[in-house]
């Protein structure tokens, strides 16, 4: 496990490199999931946009969170890496990279991490425009409906197999 | 920092508001819940009331854990107020 | 839209590199998938694994599935690298990358895209163990299940809300 | 390859069960789909009869493109014959 909060540019291809070379064949999935700055925002173009965080929790927080998707399934790697301070358009925010045996449990993990991650870690986005106003972003009320679709925190004994794609359907069939 | 204080945390646009990002706040035997302490803090002035005008953006920590407004303080915790998040 | 079938070792940090800085702050969301191979087949140990595949039908065929991922969600970016020949353990088999606006879509399309290629791509896998025994590879019937759950192909004028994940819900609930 | 023929791929073990991967076959008159050249084929030897002979295990493109055992086939064509595909 891995959980990184760093004011420098996040490097997401040496991340998942780290990661496919230290399994070495051991894994058979890898899913790389990298969250990045949008150059529009709800009133037009940015110029940048400060994340400012709570750093006695962050980190602590992500390693609740990385370690939940440790217990959900089984995985070779967990690595997630979130950035704070000031990022321009084009940036990495946050990537999380999850190993696993196969696909499945990689996609899941790291779409379980986003989702989380989205709704618990304690980080605020103010952005500013190209023209120099600046704006706190509104959380989005998806955020915490994909967040809840994965059900409780701490069930680490449930099984697997009860978690949300198992049982997914097409809507209407 | 006393036996019977709390340390008081604010982010966002909490923070912005109130005009501060950390204040030390006795502990008064009315305040048992995050909640008595929101309360309390109300009544210091206007910029506290604007804050926390609208309990739905207001979320809680105590001792860098999510908690709801119902959850105990005790002296010595540590006590952070700030909107739904916004990472990832 | 990118597709490539080749015998040249896969650079999957490259291919997301060039996908993020070529968005420049246009997609929220890249999600890369890396499939490896493994060490360890069901006859133990391998030195080595051959993809044999169907050049003719290849190219085509992993065009068709991307394209049908872009018809089903709105992407910024569709890559698909697809290797055959003689691969060792660890190498990347497949690497798929999904630029979109949100997560969802940019995860979604991944999924799809891997469910798709393992029941549609030609390709066909013979391992050979460590003590030189060769075998091919079964067809998993989980994978053929995966592909399933995201219908028939060629429903473009479907509603991307009407995949899947959308409807989504925990068994039990 | 003439105008009544059609050209036959075949991969994996089903290439190495019959000892060929390509090969030119005569459209003869009863053959209308892809199961009726399968049929035919069979009537080869007993290579052709080993590699065909779980259905469940046998995959036909024509022309490059997947289809199902009823599909037509016609002077000209490419049809290919695999076992279901373990790519990814």
């Amino acid at each position: 496990m891995r959980v990184v909060v760093q004011a420098d540019p996040i490097d997401a291809t040496r991340e998942y490199a780290v990661v496919r070379d230290r399994l070495g064949g051991q894994a058979g999935a890898i899913v790389t999931f990298s969250g990045l700055m949008r150059e529009m925002g709800e009133d037009g173009a940015l110029a940048n946009m400060t994340l400012e965080h709570y750093p006695a929790m962050t980190r602590q927080e992500l390693e609740r969170i990385a370690r939940e998707a440790q217990g959900r399934w089984e995985l070779d790697e967990v690595v997630v890496v979130h950035r704070f301070g000031t990022l321009k358009p084009g940036d990495e925010i946050v990537v999380v990279v999850t190993a696993a045996r196969h696909r499945r449990e990689a996609f899941e993990a790291a779409w379980f991490l986003m989702d989380y991650l989205k709704t618990r870690a304690p980080f605020w986005k103010k952005e500013t425009t190209a023209t120099g106003r600046q704006r706190w972003v509104d959380a989005r009320t998806t955020d915490a409906s994909a967040a809840a679709r994965w059900g409780k925190t701490g069930t680490r004994d449930r099984p697997t197999s009860a978690n949300p794609a198992g049982s997914r359907r097409r809507r209407g069939d | 920092m006393t036996e019977s204080s709390i340390q008081v945390l604010y982010f966002s646009w909490i923070r912005e508001t109130i005009g501060s990002d950390e204040e030390i706040v006795a502990l008064a035997p009315t305040v048992h819940t995050v909640g008595d302490l929101l309360a309390k803090l109300c009544r210091r002035g206007a910029n506290y009331q604007r804050a926390f005008s609208d309990p739905g953006r207001v979320r809680a920590a105590v001792n860098q854990t999510h908690v709801t407004l119902d959850h105990p303080v005790s002296a010595g915790d540590e006590v952070a107020f700030f909107p739904p998040v916004t990472g990832g």
